[in-house]
């Protein structure tokens, strides 16, 4: 059973209020909020069994180690990936795609060759391939989206073509919350022999992911935007890729031998995992995703539902409200604009009713640019909000209309 | 000590602000001022003249007159630009050295400082910057 | 006044216990302990302000970002830096170095061209120069050390040339405790236009740093070296050389703009912080830094001068005990190794007293080999040990001798 | 169901570990036993036999004979190398089926598991990786 006022006791943060108003948070695309479960696993970490992993020999180092090691375990089984060594640490969505652009694009292109991103990418799986296309001399193709806001499978199967190498592209927007159709896309790419890199940040936290099934090569998010803690992320990639893919970051762990003349890296997957990590972050997300897995994502996703479908009727039926999208989004992350308002106003005037929403270019210019805006204010939402929010929220913009209008 | 133009300002607008009893009243009185104060032409809304650093899009143009500052602005939130107007009303016709040596507690006497002061998104102190930047260089 | 039993305290691991023998925790230059105010501080933010940083409009995002900012002042304040936005952080040492090698070292060099490096480097220290020499076609040129461990700076100055751009040296070594004297290195290097790159890890939790007087270009350290949270470091960069380095990581927040034809980068030092980064961690850091400063530095160079003696005295006088080096370490640092005794077969025996050292290679293979052995037992010191566990120590040695021999 | 010769040895093994009271003497057991375990050539301490890793060098020489294993061992480290001889004791001349579905269970049934799983520091687990691999691609 999903017992909603239960769960909002796990979270500290949701039961704080200020000058009198609780919080509505609904700036989950951003970062989630964290259970007291994630916030007690670190502390119990720092307090009980700090120490560094995997080189010391005593007590304290095991169990460190065992527990870290236990947190690869938790992702495999919560992603279904295959193997354990297919599971990297990163510190976040945003290394690990520099890891893939950096370590793996060379060692699958040459000069002239292709790579395919959606436009309405996330900064984080934009730049990194400008620049490493920069300097292979590949090429960057845009693939455009549907007005659903997913990748147009048309314009995607035009542009595939065997000078393509890779395609990035994301599960769930950050700014649209429609989400693709990795394993459709994943089949067509394979069968031109071009790899899928999946920007999995906004997805984690809304859907049960299965990679074997989706057949993705490389898998990454965030431990922040899934109710773990900062700073720690996850990079998935196919054991015969990662065997392939240089490190990104060289240094302690990663190695196997060095001397002056030579060096030689270790296996997977602590060759991408150079240096002492964050090791109570991984920790913590081991905490954030058996948190996940003990609500059960299709209760997650049935109580996100019921949220979806009142956002959706009441941000619609608004007057004055400008939908980024005509179509109903996948995941409840509602991005909009009040009409003759700019989003920074809107977004200014809901902190004073202690409501978080995330406005402006929400790190995808291009995607903002191609909806013909200058900004949104997005209102992205998770299991732990409630349909009472929602009113609150929709009255809030009411006021905000009249706040802003009045002196006209 | 001699009370300067730039002290009478703000003592004129804290007063004005010290009317209101919410939130509310000091962002309609701000959006009012925002409203009133004149939109720069569309050419002098250019890179020169764009202040980094706030979410919303920021001009402002300073000019000296005799040793006095003459301020314009605009922004396209109204918010902004009624602080924008703010900034006017407070800086505009005030000598160089004033200018140059004022500090940023107006925000906090008018209780605009907690509303306000967010870092990196919001430009105000990046306007107050560029305005006594510019003082300074003629000092 | 430092009372000790007091500061004790405030580190909730060192009153634990197992099998009735209280913890001896000698692997401080592994990692450090963490005082209650880091591990409360973490829990702070996450139960009472969690949000991203930097972009959002409301009250938790401005108190976050106020808090995040807020540390990279005391950092600064911390080595004396002369500019807050000298100020990178990092996930750690490792990737900070990282960051050095692959972002700057192209833009003051040229094939050909030369990069020192002490010969007792931390792999941290000579891989990440490794590859990316091997890339440009610089050479590496080892600097030896001498007997006390420390950089020979007649060597030094032989190998400095026209052709040296880059000398890349700690300031205490992880093995030896040794510090090198990096004023006058700087100093040498600086008359000959060589940029020198300083790994602090093992000296900001032992002694007073000053960037402004040690005068070095770059320097870097890793939190949970210095009593903080894992996964965050710094990297300090003098701001002309930052302007000229280029990111190492791509992604949200390190642009300006973005779009598909070109994107720029934004000022420093967020043009080095792509990504969200470990919020938590780096305001962790500041905490921590605040506890090291509360303690004072002189306070606790006392104390471990105390200790460093006692080490010293007991170890030298304790019959089978090969010493790494016959000179005093300035940090209190003690590599050695039991006479005809695997450094393996020492850490596990010492477990079973619930007392925790480093054994084997130390990070640092190219430094156990100059030192002519295989590998090494380290015991760390730092502030809260006390005299009592050193005595502690000694006798389980002695204990340890009489095991592995008793057979015999 | 027959008792198989290493179901016999491990419960011997077992049975000298029952007597031990405290850590010191389980230790010394295990060093004796590297003691009296015969060295390898250093003709065979070569990176063919290595185990991966372990802190301490490990060297592991599996052979089949008759169906049988036979196991040789070395170690620079005396800990290890009792650890080498506890596995030459409860492997050797067992059947290649036997050594293939045998499990880790014996490390806890002697009390080691808890001093000896250190991860990736101590090859215990990568030693009996290698023996049962080497056996299960016999079978
Ligand atoms: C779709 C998407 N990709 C990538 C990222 C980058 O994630 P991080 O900042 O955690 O590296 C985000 C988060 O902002 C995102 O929403
Ligand atoms: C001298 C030295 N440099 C660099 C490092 C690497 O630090 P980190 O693992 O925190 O990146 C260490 C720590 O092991 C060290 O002792």
């Amino acid at each position: 059973m999903f017992n909603l006022n239960q769960i909002r006791l796990d979270f500290p943060i949701l039961n704080s209020t200020r000058n009198n108003q609780p919080l509505v948070y609904f700036d989950n695309a951003a970062t989630t909020q964290k259970p007291k479960i994630v916030i007690d696993t670190i502390s119990d970490f720092y307090s009980n069994y700090n120490s560094n992993i995997q080189r010391g020999m005593y007590f304290l180092a095991d169990r460190a180690t065992t527990e870290f090691e236990k947190s690869r375990r938790v992702v495999r089984k919560f992603l279904n990936a295959q193997l354990k060594e297919e599971i990297i640490f990163t510190s976040g969505t945003t290394q690990s795609i520099n890891m893939v652009a950096f370590g793996f694009l060379n060692t699958v292109s040459s000069a002239g060759d292709e790579v395919l991103i959606g436009e309405m990418e996330h900064h984080a799986n934009i730049v990194p391939w400008q620049v490493i296309c920069d300097k292979l001399k590949l090429k960057i193709v845009t693939i455009k989206c549907c007005e659903n806001g997913k990748i147009d499978i048309w314009d995607l199967k035009n542009k595939m073509n065997s000078k393509v190498k890779l395609l990035a592209v994301q599960q769930t927007s950050n700014i649209t919350g429609h989400e693709n159709n990795i394993k459709e896309i994943c089949n067509l790419a394979q069968k031109q022999n071009i790899k899928v890199f999946v920007d999995g940040a906004q997805s984690v936290s809304h859907k049960p992911i299965n990679l074997q099934d989706l057949n993705c090569d490389f898998f990454s998010f965030s431990g922040h935007k899934c109710f773990g803690p900062t700073g720690v992320g996850v990079l998935y990639g196919k054991k015969e890729l990662l065997l392939k893919m240089e490190p990104f970051m060289f240094g302690g762990n990663m190695i196997d031998l060095v001397s002056f003349s030579k060096s030689t890296w270790g296996k997977l997957p602590y060759k991408f995992e150079a240096g002492t990590v964050n090791i109570a972050g991984v920790i913590g997300l081991g905490a954030a995703l058996k948190y996940i897995l003990s609500l059960g994502l299709n209760n997650i996703q049935k109580q996100e539902d019921l949220l979806k479908e009142k956002m959706w009727e009441e941000l619609g039926a608004a007057k004055n409200v400008v939908m980024g999208l005509t179509k109903k989004p996948d995941s409840p992350i509602f991005s909009f604009n009040i009409k003759s308002t700019h989003s920074y106003d809107v977004g200014s005037l809901l902190d004073e009713m202690n409501i978080c929403v995330r406005t402006g270019h929400l790190c995808a210019q291009p995607a903002i640019k191609s909806l013909g805006v200058s900004g949104f204010v997005r209102a992205s939402l998770c299991f732990y909000n409630t349909e009472e929010e929602v009113s609150v929220f929709i009255s809030a913009l009411k006021r905000i209309m009249k706040i802003v209008n009045n002196g006209n | 000590m001699l009370i300067m133009g730039i002290e009478k300002n703000i003592s004129k607008i804290v007063s004005e602000f010290s009317f209101f009893e919410s939130w509310e009243e000091k962002y309609e009185y701000l959006i009012e001022l925002g409203k009133s104060t004149p939109p720069l032409n569309k050419e002098l809304k250019n890179d020169l003249n764009i202040v980094r650093g706030c979410q919303a899009q920021v001009w402002l143009i300073c000019e000296i007159k005799n040793g006095k500052l003459f301020l314009q602005g605009d922004s396209d939130a109204i918010i902004t630009r009624g602080l924008v107007g703010l900034l006017i009303c407070i800086f505009n016709n005030c000598t160089i050295e004033e200018v140059a040596r004022s500090n940023n507690f107006f925000l906090e006497k008018i209780g605009l400082s907690k509303h306000l002061s967010i870092t990196r998104s919001n430009g105000i102190n990046e306007m107050i910057k560029k305005i006594r930047l510019y003082c300074s260089n003629y000092e």
